[in-house]
């Protein structure tokens, strides 16, 4: 049971509001987004629930649900919603503000998923550009994964899929400088 | 410009078919250079008229009184003057089949002190709109101007244009030459002499001048065209098209409408309405 | 002749090279100068806007910034993420001159965004700036009896408030183009289904379930081979279906070929330059269904329902 | 910054004239019959609170209003001038408010133009449901001219 | 010199409570006009009343001022109390001291009193100017215009008539009947739409008091409530009506094939027709637009089969006058297109349909004979999938509000689908469903359990093709679990939309539309059948999605509405209006242009006194003009004014204080 009453200020709705630019309050629950969603059926709580429990102010328990580590961004129930939410940001929103306080929830899944975009960016931040086979290298030993989609390297590597050398951007510098500055812009709010 | 020879000729020729009963024209003052509007009524007469760039006066000024009204009139219009008379055939103050018309394609009139007039250098429409008759080749409608006092006076701060204006407001002695010389200001009894506006006025006062040029301009906006016959007939020359012109930039600017008596059947800017007028300047 | 500004991504220099030689190839014959943009960086997708707000915009704006040097009026992405990925920013930056500023104070060093450069897919350049029928006009060997599903994928159309291209649901510029070429695309209802493409290598499962999926409704559409415009998509239809394949117990063997490697083809490039051993899948099958004559479709039978006003007499 | 706008905008029109210190300005509202009357009867009946500086005149439509009604409260005893009616479409009397719109803005721009600070004539559309709105309008425009400062252009000499 | 009485209301402690009520009266006194002042606890009471027509008798008042609560609300009362003084009841003036005073200053009782004060001072001000005022009549045109031919209009014109008010029904199409005459069954009850809407519809046929013009539009409505004056164009039927029997010989003989409107397109008419078997007048029309006779000169079949020789090929629409007192607007719904729905492949798939066109398959007079087929390939389907809010409740795609019977007829759909094919099974996705009224509930109720309609709660997301069937793919968020259904066929129940003529029609009637152009009612709550524009009322789906028992409702009110305004011989006027002063009247003429009512006209009158010349001045109709005061400002000689508004009353007002 979820005990309710508690909340008259809810907060946690103001902030996800304010930082997607939507307005959670519209939801009327249809569920379109929920069939609509090719992952939501790999989420705790498909989009329609996570509206309600932001509506509810249950920002723990947002936190919690894997569903905006899964969501893939790509845009069909926005497109799809009767209000106009725009749901892809909404789900970034939240992602955003669990990272900015700090929330890991112990999901290995999720963990994967984090793990790999910081892989990500952190090979931005050193090259400038991304390179698939190192990626995946450093993903599957930062995840102890070794021999995950080694069957696939050798044939890509003889196919020419995947080149073996790491283009780079030449002014490297500006990338580093970029990355400080936004990280504190990030901290400025 | 000059247009003598052929204006002669022409009202010579209606006065010999029987044409008109009177001609409105210009001729010279006799003591100087200027020119002042003189009205014909006889063939013999024609031969004072002429028609340069000193025929600065809008004769149609005068069709609205009664020696003219209903009489068989010729006269003379310039691009300006055209469009107060186009107004005055719309708001039906003259028959159209009582007028013949020798409209021309102004090539612009001069000042004082023989340069171009303002207006004529910023106006937008030289050609007369309605004639029987053109003469001179037209040369079509030009770009729209600001004015160029308004735009100086915009750039004011709102103080100096308060004393700016508050100068002008208390200069005026409120003698109605502006009124009288507006071929417009037709009314039998004008607004500002009637009961509801004198009650609180004294005759003489800035408040007074205040209230009736305001009132006037308003009366105007959106029919003045700018033909400046009012600040020819002020006496103590106050610069009266500033009104006027500010009016004239704010409906061209926000209602896209044509200048005042561009096409026959205009009204002007405050007879008519559109759903997407500004909306913006109300709370 | 008309000049674009050419953003590769990292994919058209990695994964997708024959995307990025056959692109160059019908660009030649369409007679489009490609300039590739100097120094471009890797548009943070799909990582940067999962993680942070800033960097998100920063590292695409650093793009625009870039593009802006150059005289060229409009820059094409090969990639679909990519394209997103700037053409959100674009918006957000033209839409919110504040947040503008904010963002283009960490790449001071680069310039400063003046919002002068359209953003465009390469198929949006294609369709609106080319067209079909210009496609047409040079055509030398029509790929009539292929049948292809056109697959958007998510990100070319959507959100319609950033691409402002196509339909978001069913669009049909692909399949124009298509039809322009002389092949025949398939009514294949699944044209802007996400393939899962942003997980390729974090969460495989449901890279496979997803894409699966994508492959049994293009094979239900009768369709000879599946039509993209984005590298990612390519490289999961193609690289994955082995994987599909073995997981469900099916046997798709459709080849998944770039849209530019079908036009090289009609424009009369050999099939050598579409490189054809760089797919796992092979295309060579589903090529062959070149020339052949396509049976009489089944719409041509009279609709019970009368939609057209048209009177008839008997 | 805030502080720096204040100044300015006092220090418009007649900066050397200073407003006695229980000055109170006036307001003239001009409302409309059919949307603004009742829209202010029913702040009225809600109780909903505004500054007591507004004095006001009932027309039938915004239509009614003469500029030189303006011009004559701003002569007399008015510091400004406000004026409400049915929102665009809404006119009882169909198409009113369109015509008076037109006259608005041309005489709040030639006031401006001849010296008059443009916050002195305001205008709103305010219809019969909107109490609250009346409220926030008399609030706002009372505000506004508070800041002004008294009117000193023009005033009828023997008021 | 102006005598005036002030009279101050305590409303009990409404006025008292915040503003100082003796002072005002005193500050009241001291105005020199002011002859006599007094306060009193409720002024609206007969007490009060009485004091008002005392002082007027004893003080020989010329003008008085009620200073109390808004005139909106009292203003009438104190008027009366004048008239029973044996005073003009115009000669009143009321400050409104409450709601513009009391009620909303009350933190500040000195700033109250003050602007009670003033208040006073300027209600005193525009009494002094105000002037003996007397009420107009209008005579009224005893016959009312129906437009719209549907069971709005149809209920409305029969009410009108028994009361023995003659009604002119205007009839866009062939055939009355309307919308409701296309459904099969309805809901709660179940009789069918035919039995019930066709003996209404042959006792409009019949009736002596309506007169009847199918297949006619409105073209004009000039003039003001009473005296309204219709143009109606008759369209060119091409056939007599006075000869023809309705035989049907030349429809069935008719070469030329045209999509059946009044079978939603799913089968065809010929281009000589009556809409349905039951038409009233059953007589038929041709279609100009597909006649080969009309548009090419060949054919001519009709006009040889017909023994009656009623066919007519030079017809010509023709243009008819009424005069009518009042007009109901009756013009109804059309279906709003789902073509938007891209997700749902509306127009890709045939076997996507609205509720309308399965309404009409399973009708017994319908294309199929009442059993609903598959359009794609005529089989009869097991597995159909209704989808509710197609449109409405979709701000995205469709439109904002609820469109109100979507529930209930995709219930009775339900319903009816297992009665038409035993062994089907219908889903029904929903957002919720919405069944208030009496029998509505239980009607829901009735198709869940005895027909077994599996109801699933959310939005359909995707339609998809797999076969020869249809997927559909959506969330049934009581289970939590995205669901989806291999149907035969899906019906969208489509939003109900008004009728797409309608904001050309406000237009033409002077009435105002909301942005989806519904009609605009006066009032939403307590006028709503009245329109703003005096004399016009409205009924039905024009005004707002209803269902037919709301739409027969709606109807009959607005029948009485127009029965109350023909009760007397003639109409009662506000005499607030305008007049002209001919003397100043330069006749320019802009007053005409400006005004909204065309209330303003010209004469000539002479030149001067006794001259021989004329001079065109302006003139108002009394009984057209509604008071707006629109020419009043724009008049720049001041020629007109506004009784009741006059420029003196306001500048009074204005210099008062």
């Amino acid at each position: 049971m979820i005990a309710l009453g508690q909340q008259i200020e809810n907060k946690f709705l103001e902030a996800v509001n304010k930082k997607s630019g939507s307005n959670i309050l519209e939801c009327y629950q249809c569920g379109k987004c929920v069939s609509t969603c090719p992952v939501s059926s790999f989420m705790d709580f498909p989009p329609r629930e996570i509206m309600q429990m932001v509506k509810l102010g249950l920002k723990e328990e947002t936190y919690m649900a894997n569903s905006m580590w899964f969501c893939l961004t790509c845009a069909a129930c926005s497109s799809r919603c009767p209000r106009e939410i725009d749901i892809p940001r909404v789900m970034e929103a939240i992602r955003h503000l669990a990272i900015e306080e700090n929330v890991d929830p112990d999901n290995p899944k999720v963990k994967a998923i984090r793990k790999f975009h910081e892989i990500f960016l952190d090979m931005i931040k050193r090259y400038g550009r991304n390179y698939e086979l190192r990626m995946m290298a450093e993903f599957n030993i930062r995840t102890r994964n070794l021999f995950k989609d080694m069957h696939l390297a050798p044939k890509a590597l003889l196919k020419g899929k995947i080149p073996l050398g790491h283009e780079k951007v030449q002014r490297a510098k500006a990338i580093q400088r970029m990355f400080k500055m936004a990280e504190k812009l990030e901290k400025i709010k | 410009m000059d247009y003598t020879k052929q204006i002669q000729d022409i009202a010579g020729r209606l006065f010999s078919e029987g044409k008109i009963d009177i001609f409105i024209g210009y001729r010279n003052t006799g003591f100087d250079e200027n020119q002042v509007p003189v009205l014909i009524h006889q063939y013999k007469d024609v031969d004072q008229l002429l028609f340069t760039d000193k025929s600065v006066f809008n004769l149609a000024n005068y069709l609205k009184y009664e020696h003219t009204r209903n009489k068989r009139v010729g006269l003379i219009v310039k691009g300006c003057d055209s469009r107060a008379l186009n107004l005055m055939l719309t708001e039906s103050q003259v028959k159209r089949e009582n007028l013949y018309i020798i409209g021309i394609a102004c090539e612009g009139v001069v000042n004082e002190t023989g340069e171009k007039a303002q207006n004529c250098v910023e106006c937008m429409m030289p050609d007369a709109v309605v004639y029987d008759e053109l003469l001179g080749s037209a040369t079509g409608k030009r770009e729209y101007q600001v004015n160029a006092d308004i735009r100086e006076l915009d750039e004011k701060t709102l103080t100096d244009r308060v004393e700016y204006f508050e100068e002008i407001f208390e200069n005026c002695i409120r003698c109605n030459a502006c009124r009288h010389s507006c071929p417009l200001c037709y009314c039998a009894k004008c607004c500002i002499d009637q009961e509801t506006a004198t009650l609180f006025h004294g005759a003489n006062t800035t408040s007074s001048a205040f209230h009736a040029l305001m009132t006037w301009s308003l009366h105007l906006a959106g029919r003045c065209v700018d033909c400046r016959n009012c600040e020819k007939a002020c006496p103590i020359h106050l610069p009266l098209h500033l009104l006027h012109k500010l009016n004239e930039k704010v409906i061209y600017e926000n209602f896209q409408e044509n200048l005042a008596g561009m096409t026959e059947g205009d009204r002007g800017a405050f007879y008519k309405y559109s759903l997407s007028d500004p909306d913006d300047f109300i709370l | 002749m008309t000049k674009l500004t050419y953003f590769p991504g990292c994919s058209a220099h990695g994964t997708s090279e024959e995307f990025d030689s056959t692109l160059k190839l019908v660009m030649k014959t369409l007679g489009v100068e490609m300039e590739e943009l100097p120094d471009w960086n890797c548009c943070g997708a799909t990582s940067a806007h999962v993680m942070t707000e800033n960097l998100a915009l920063a590292l695409p704006l650093r793009n625009l910034v870039l593009a802006e040097r150059l005289p060229n009026k409009t820059m094409g992405i090969a990639c679909a993420s990519c394209y997103s990925r700037m053409k959100t920013t674009k918006v957000e930056m033209d839409s919110h001159p504040e947040l503008a500023k904010k963002i283009n104070s960490t790449i001071v060093e680069e310039g400063e965004y003046k919002g002068v450069v359209d953003v465009k897919s390469m198929l949006q350049f294609f369709y609106e700036d080319i067209g079909p029928e210009a496609i047409a006009e040079k055509v030398v060997y029509p790929l009539k009896g292929l049948k292809v599903a056109c697959y958007y994928g998510c990100l070319l159309t959507r959100p319609k408030s950033v691409t402002q291209f196509d339909s978001p649901e069913y669009p049909i510029s692909m399949d124009r183009i298509m039809e322009a070429l002389g092949a025949k695309p398939t009514a294949f209802d699944f044209k802007t289904e996400c393939c899962g493409a942003s997980f390729s290598i974090s969460d495989t499962e449901i890279v496979l379930s997803l894409s699966g999926t994508i492959l049994e409704m293009a094979r239900e559409s009768g369709a000879h081979a599946i039509v993209v415009a984005c590298p990612l998509c390519q490289s999961n239809l193609d690289m994955r279906q082995p994987d599909i394949d073995k997981k469900a117990g099916t046997k798709y063997n459709i080849p998944v070929l770039y849209i530019t490697q079908l036009m090289a083809l009609a424009f009369g490039y050999p099939l050598k330059d579409l490189k054809p051993a760089k797919h796992i899948i092979p295309i060579e099958p589903a090529l062959a269904h070149i020339g052949e004559e396509i049976e009489t479709p089944e719409e041509k039978k009279k609709p019970r329902k009368v939609v057209e006003a048209e009177s008839e007499v008997e | 910054m805030e502080a720096e706008i204040k100044e300015k905008i006092v220090s418009m029109e007649k900066p050397h004239m200073e407003a006695p210190p229980d000055w109170q300005p006036v307001i003239m509202g001009i409302l409309c019959n059919w949307c603004s009357y009742a829209g202010s009867d029913l702040t009225g009946t809600s109780r909903i609170q505004y500054p007591p500086n507004i004095r006001i005149i009932r027309v039938p439509c915004s239509s009614r209003v003469d500029p030189w009604f303006i011009i004559k409260s701003l002569q007399t005893i008015a510091d400004g001038v406000l004026i409400s009616g049915c929102h665009p479409g809404d006119c009882h009397y169909i198409s009113g408010n369109y015509y008076a719109r037109r006259r608005f803005l041309v005489t709040k721009k030639l006031l401006n133009f001849v010296g008059f600070h443009e916050n002195r004539v305001q205008f709103s559309w305010v219809s019969a449901a909107e109490g609250a709105k009346f409220a926030k309008v008399v609030t706002k425009v009372t505000e506004d001219i508070r800041k002004l400062g008294p009117l000193h252009l023009y005033k009828k000499e023997n008021s | 010199m102006a005598r005036v009485g002030v009279f101050v209301c305590f409303c009990g402690a409404n006025i008292a409570d915040f503003v100082d009520v003796p002072a005002v009266t005193e500050e009241a006194k001291k105005i020199k006009e002011v002859k006599y002042a007094i306060e009193y606890k409720y002024m609206c009471s007969d007490p009060g009343q009485q004091m008002i027509r005392d002082a007027i008798v004893q003080h020989r008042l010329t003008s008085v001022v009620v200073a109390a609560c808004s005139p909106r609300m009292h203003e009438k009362t104190f008027r009366k109390a004048l008239s029973d003084a044996g005073m003009n009841p115009y000669l009143l003036e009321v400050a409104n001291i409450r709601e513009h005073s009391s009620w909303v200053h009350q933190k500040d009782k000195k700033a109250a009193t003050e602007k009670a004060s003033d208040l006073i001072r300027m209600a005193v001000a525009k009494s002094i100017a105000n002037e003996q005022l007397h009420e107009i009549s209008v005579p009224v045109t005893k016959r009312a215009l129906v437009i719209g031919g549907g069971i709005a209009g149809i209920q409305a014109a029969l009410d009108i008539a028994d009361a023995r008010i003659p009604v002119v029904l205007v009839e866009k199409s062939p055939s009355i009947g309307g919308r409701m005459a296309q459904l099969d069954e309805t809901f709660p009850t179940l009789d069918c739409s035919q039995c019930i809407l066709t003996p209404k519809m042959v006792d409009v046929a019949s009736h002596p008091f309506i007169e009847l013009l199918p297949y006619s539009e409105v073209m004009e409505l000039d003039g003001y409530v009473g005296n309204y004056k219709a143009k109606i164009k008759r369209k060119a039927s091409y056939v007599n009506f006075d000869t023809c029997t309705g035989c049907g010989a030349c429809w069935q003989k008719c070469p030329v094939k045209v999509p059946n409107e009044f079978n939603m397109g799913i089968d065809k008419r010929k281009a000589i027709y009556s809409p349905f078997p039951q038409a009233v007048p059953n007589k038929p029309v041709i279609d100009a637009e597909h006649c080969t006779m009309l548009l090419k000169g060949k054919c001519g079949i009709c006009a040889k089969v017909c023994e009656k020789g009623s066919i007519d090929y030079t017809m010509q629409d023709e243009i008819v006058e009424r005069e009518i007192g009042a007009v109901v607007v009756a013009t109804g719904y059309d279906l709003w297109d789902p073509s938007p729905y891209e997700e749902y492949g509306v127009g890709r798939y045939k076997d996507i349909i609205t509720s309308l066109e399965f309404e009409r398959m399973v009708s017994a007079n319908g294309p199929t004979g009442g059993v609903p087929v598959r359009p794609s390939d005529g089989k009869v389907p097991k597995r159909v999938v209704f989808i509710k809010c197609v449109g409405s409740r979709d701000e995205a795609k469709g439109i904002e509000y609820c469109s109100k019977i979507c529930c209930m007829y995709t219930a009775k759909h339900a319903i009816l689908l297992h009665h038409k094919v035993h062994d089907s099974h219908a889903y029904i996705f929903y957002m919720d469903i919405r069944a208030a009224g009496k029998g509505y509930e239980e009607f829901v109720k009735r198709a869940q359990v005895e027909t077994g309609a599996t109801y699933l709660r959310g939005r359909v997301s995707k339609i998809y093709k797999k076969g020869e069937n249809l997927m559909v793919r959506g969330e049934d968020a009581q289970l939590g679990q995205v669901v989806e259904v291999e149907a035969d066929l899906v019906v969208l129940a489509t939003a109900i939309y008004p009728y797409k003529d309608n904001p050309d029609l406000a237009r033409l009637l002077g009435i105002s539309y909301d942005k989806y152009g519904y009609l605009s009612e006066a009032h939403p709550k307590l006028r709503p059948v009245e329109t703003a524009k005096a004399g016009i009322y409205l009924a039905g789906c024009t005004q707002a999605p209803k269902d037919i028992p709301d739409t027969v409702a709606q109807a009959s009110a607005a029948a009485a509405k127009v029965c109350g305004l023909f009760a007397g011989d003639t109409l009662k006027k506000d005499p607030m209006i305008s007049t002209v002063n001919t003397e100043f009247c330069t006749g320019c003429q802009n007053c005409v242009t400006v005004c909204p009512y065309q209330a303003i006209v010209t004469e000539e009158i002479p030149l001067g006194h006794g001259s021989k010349e004329m001079r065109i001045v302006a003139k108002v109709n009394e009984g057209v003009c509604q008071g707006c005061g629109s020419c009043v400002a724009i008049c720049r000689s001041m020629a007109i004014d506004l009784a009741g508004f006059t420029d003196m009353q306001i500048i009074n007002e204005i210099v008062s204080i």
